[in-house]
């Protein structure tokens, strides 16, 4: 990987981290309203796979999909504009936080309800295949949502069809308040994927270059026709669940704990020791990232908000 | 690599012919097939000695088990892979054996069917077939006997059809698999020995939330779908002998409802009646009452023969019999109205 | 081995207080799980925090872990197991966080719970309660702001509820733990922060199917429910200014449903408005109408206020507004009814 | 265990043989309407695991479940009673054969869609944990039904619970009409307890001894306290999956192959190399059965069919 491109994971890493910051920020002032589902903590995950995907390829997201959708190269403006219902959003507004997707660069869903990220993933791993395009699908979910039974309908699904899909699982320890192993069986999510005769694979969600490392091996399998395979990235989300949630419930010193192993900083560190980056930059870079995305935010709030009649076309295509 | 799709047929023979509900069935996915390699057929046990009901002869042999897809036993799974196929390319259509197993896809099919589209800002279309196979008279007891038909019928976004004859059957099916839009489609599995004339070809295919007049009459107009248009078809024949004349309104599609067809029929007649096989309660039977009284359209006092509220269906024949409106039962109904 | 299931608890203190809708919820469960050791909630969080809706606040230190318990995320799993229960000896109250997520559990729901009884022969009791959350107002989008109240009216074997005020969440809700029968309970969230003075005790729990007249009127009836009969109450007050009498009947109980509480209602005013949180198609406003036409009650043309049919709710909150009926569209709805 | 009992399972397999034969003709003749799901062939597995079950614990079955209620000891005219929906039934005619249940002995429920049969009988479980008895649930399904998200949910939260419970697949490799491994991406079902940290084992399901002994291991494991046990029954169907299927999607001669280890055949004959029963035992043992059979469905024929007023008391209880 050359260092401009690692520098350019950097980039896009610090972009989330200050877009979900500007959002918490946004929602105070009631700009946007509703609920959201902040990934602080998380991006190397986003960015690392993410980024692994060819244009061609398909992506399922869910409700904590900034990062995602950022890493996938959706605008701020977009992604703003879709928070404050407006229609400089990537759904015109209509969708909010929880819905965000570009079908014109194939991110085909963010699932507010858990379940189908896998199963409408794997459709289009399907429809790839059928079609005989040699494009791949990724799709995410969280710790909690492998206990939901669809989770195990489409890993069953995609093995016994061969299908071109990277499953990620986003362990971040917790399934709204509860903790993974006071709800789940196993504390290795890969475990699961033995149920259906699939490789499982454990990578460490803070480190960029390994969760980039990891999903392409998975990528280049499934490409190669060579079937699914399950990604458990442990990673960890600094903000409770949803805007409301002050995450009482975890231990003393967890967040500290994991706050050491940041995934931005342990990256920084490495590119400054690799001297991709001189100490200066990431201070430049930061600055001049908040610009952009205290911009993207004006911006996307000058939007109108569509009419009532403009989404009723949403409703049927015919 | 290169497409596993079967490349596209000819056009498929035009004209009448006389088939069964359940070879109309057949012949509308084979014309759909033929029509449009992005086209499919998925579910449990479609491609196998002809599905469960025997709808599939000969549409493995025909277009491959890539495109006539047996999928294992996980409903809401399956339905969501659906949903992932119709926004990248294809136009799958899913059975779902048994119009009861509709509640075990229930999520794909009301958070995420109807509504994918327009959370989406309009930027997918979602051309998904769902065949349900609903319906009592089988003796398959409580939980295999649901027409399941007005489950559904309150989510915009969605589109449902049914069909009572063998050409409604080809009709609508087709109609729905071309329709952009996800379409829930009812069939009755009491329904599919029934024959009747079809007419084949392009020309025939629905117009998207039809009905259809199956009988013409000046007394009354009965409104029914699938097995209750059938018999109240049978019932109205009866009644002609008696002087009675009855038009029979099939509701092909519940959403969106063709209530200009009802209002028409029961301008001339001036008497309605709604025969459901499903309870009153929630059904389009209530609705499409609710709307003409709202509308002022005259009719006296509409009468309705639906389930009874108080009771489920038991396996019982005899029960199942007492339970489900007869021809005998709908005809003594419509006298009723008729004679007031 | 001995039992992990809190001991028998004093007789809840009767009374009159003051609550919010949350408040009353969380008194309701409290007093039956205090009432009978056989009471527990399971669900999603709803041991940790209080729940996703604060309803539970004290819950777990009361009755414990086993009695209160979390539930990994799998409703209808966790649904099933609760009809395991209710028929060995417990009284499971299963919390499906959003109305929404009750598809995910459809199959438990549709096909088990009000079925279960029934085919047996009548050899068990289903005392499950499914307390669900839904309704718009909180710009949660599309997903996430069903009340779907009228999903499950046409299930013979199920009963269902909802509540509108402090006093009737308290009331009907303890009726429903108390039922042999399963009940699904709908809350709205929208009505959680809403203060009222609620009558405590065993005296105060409602009997099952009773509808509730919050206002007294003699122009008009409105039949609503949840957040809807709150807003009717509201806008009969602004026009009670203008000398228009609104009775407004909010109807706890879809099913049974009180026809003689509408009845008396509409025979008294000779008018009838339904207003309603989702399409009428398929909704318990359909069913009322068509049920009142049917006895011929008289009452002119019954007039609905329901959510558009060619719309989702949708995120953007001027679009959810738009949407939802306001208290002035109710309003606005009443008076061309009364003026015709 | 003794000769005694054993030749009590030699019976009770011969009895559930001869029953679903008559169901056969029974159906043949009109007298059974509908559809029914023999199961001929998997005769050990009913007897060896019912059979391990207390008077105080619990069962879930199936829709193709006739072995599992006359292993339990429903008698045959309740049965036949129920096929011919008649007042004689276990559920007096409403249920059918999809629904053979009999609460006043634990056997709480029959199901004839699939999934819930593990949850409820969880359920079940987690309600004798909690009223503080020592009962357990045993709950079975098919090979593919474990496909079906419902299974994996209820082995997760089995586990997590600790719940007092054994799980039975009854492997009869076709789901329907599919072969197991066209639907199903492992071949050895218990491997699907790894996913759930839960023990799977595997036993021949012709071998009404190893059944036994297997599920009295897992019954005193949930008895004990120390939670589930997935058991995989390796077996199979004779007849087609319902009334309607020839099942003519077999291989030539595995069905053959498989009444080469037929359950009855091979109890038979270690019963007789043991001496705890003569040559000629079994052929009167047969006779004998069979005569019980038809007088069970001919008494079972003599009872009225209930009426529609009195049917409605079932709808709800208050
Ligand atoms: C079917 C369903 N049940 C419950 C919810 C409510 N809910 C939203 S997020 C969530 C927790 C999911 O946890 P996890 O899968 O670990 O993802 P994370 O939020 O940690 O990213 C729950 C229970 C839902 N959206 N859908
Ligand atoms: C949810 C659901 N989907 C489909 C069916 C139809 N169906 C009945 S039995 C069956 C096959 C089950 O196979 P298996 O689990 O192996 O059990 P077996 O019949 O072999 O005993 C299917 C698909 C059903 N009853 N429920
Ligand atoms: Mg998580
Ligand atoms: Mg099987």
């Amino acid at each position: 990987m050359s260092a401009n491109e690692r520098v350019g994971w950097m980039r896009k890493m610090l972009e989330i981290r200050l877009f979900e910051d500007k959002v918490q920020e946004l929602f105070m002032q009631g700009q946007i309203q509703g609920t959201t589902h902040l990934c602080q903590g998380q991006e190397a995950v986003s960015v690392g796979a993410v980024g692994a995907l060819d244009e061609r390829d398909y992506l399922t997201i869910t409700y904590r999909g900034h990062g995602h959708a950022l890493a996938h190269g959706m605008t701020m403006e977009a992604a703003f504009g879709e928070l404050m219902g407006r229609t400089s959003g990537c759904c015109t507004g209509v969708g909010g936080s929880m819905h965000l997707t570009d079908f014109s660069r194939n991110l085909i869903g963010a699932f507010a309800i858990i379940g189908p990220s896998y199963s409408v993933g794997l459709g289009a791993a399907m429809s790839a295949k059928l079609r005989g395009t040699d494009a791949v699908a990724m799709s995410f979910c969280g710790d909690g949502s492998t206990n939901i039974g669809t989770f195990h309908e489409a890993l069953n699904m995609a093995s016994v069809w061969r299908a071109p899909i990277v499953f990620v699982i986003e362990n971040n320890l917790y399934g709204e308040y509860s903790p993974l192993r006071e709800t789940t069986a196993v504390e290795d999510l890969a475990e699961r994927a033995k149920a259906h005769a699939m490789p499982g694979v454990i990578v460490d969600g803070q480190d960029v270059d390994a969760v980039r490392e990891t999903t392409e091996t998975a990528i280049a399998r499934a490409r190669a026709g060579e079937g699914p395979t399950l990604i458990e990235a442990k990673t960890y989300r600094y903000r409770g669940h949803s805007r409301t949630d002050p995450a009482k419930y975890r231990p003393e010193g967890e967040l500290e704990r994991w706050k050491e192993r940041d995934p931005i900083d342990l990256f920084a560190a490495k590119l400054v020791a690799e001297g991709a980056l001189g100490e200066g930059d990431l201070a430049a870079m930061r600055a001049q990232i908040q610009t952009e995305v205290d911009a993207a935010a004006e911006r996307a709030a000058e939007a109108p908000v569509l009419s009532l009649e403009e989404t009723k076309a949403y409703v049927y295509a015919s | 690599m290169s497409t596993r799709l079967e490349p596209q047929r000819a056009e498929p023979s035009a004209g009448v012919v006389q088939l069964t509900y359940r070879e109309a069935i057949g012949t509308a996915l084979e014309h759909e097939l033929a029509a449009d390699p992005t086209v499919l057929l998925m579910g449990e046990d479609v491609a196998t000695a002809g599905g469960v009901f025997k709808t599939n002869e000969g549409l493995p042999e025909k277009f491959g088990l890539e495109r006539i897809r047996n999928t294992p036993i996980c409903e809401n799974g399956f339905l969501g892979v659906a949903l992932g196929m119709s926004v990248t390319g294809l136009r799958p259509v899913v059975e779902i054996m048994f119009s009861d197993f509709l509640p075990t896809a229930a999520d794909a099919l009301v958070n995420e069917l109807p509504k994918f589209r327009f959370m989406s800002g309009g930027q997918c279309t979602v051309p998904v077939t769902v065949r349900s196979i609903g319906g009592a008279t089988g003796r398959f007891g409580t939980q295999h006997s649901a027409t399941g038909e007005s489950w559904y019928i309150g989510l915009p976004g969605l589109k449902v059809a049914t069909a009572a004859t063998p050409a409604g059957a080809y009709s609508v099916l087709r109609a729905a698999i071309r329709d952009d839009d996800p379409v829930l489609f009812f069939e009755h599995k009491g329904l599919y020995g029934r024959k009747g004339q079809v007419m084949l070809g392009d020309d025939a295919i629905a117009r998207i939330g039809e009905a259809a007049v199956l009988r013409e009459g000046t007394d009354v107009t009965v409104v029914s779908t699938l097995l209750m248009a059938d018999r109240s078809v049978t019932a109205a024949e009866a009644l002609a002998d008696d002087g009675i004349s009855v038009e029979v309104v099939e509701l092909r599609w519940l959403r969106p409802l063709d209530y200009d067809a009802i209002v028409a029929s029961v301008e001339k007649t001036g008497r309605l009646l709604v025969v459901e096989e499903q309870v009153h309660a929630g059904g389009w039977g209530a609705t499409v009452i609710s709307e003409l009284v709202q509308r002022g359209v005259p009719m006296g006092r509409p009468a309705t023969l639906s389930l009874p509220d108080d009771i489920l269906i038991a396996y019982a024949p005899e029960l199942e019999d007492a339970i489900i409106p007869s021809v005998e039962a709908i005809a003594g109904q419509i006298r009723s109205v008729v004679e007031g």
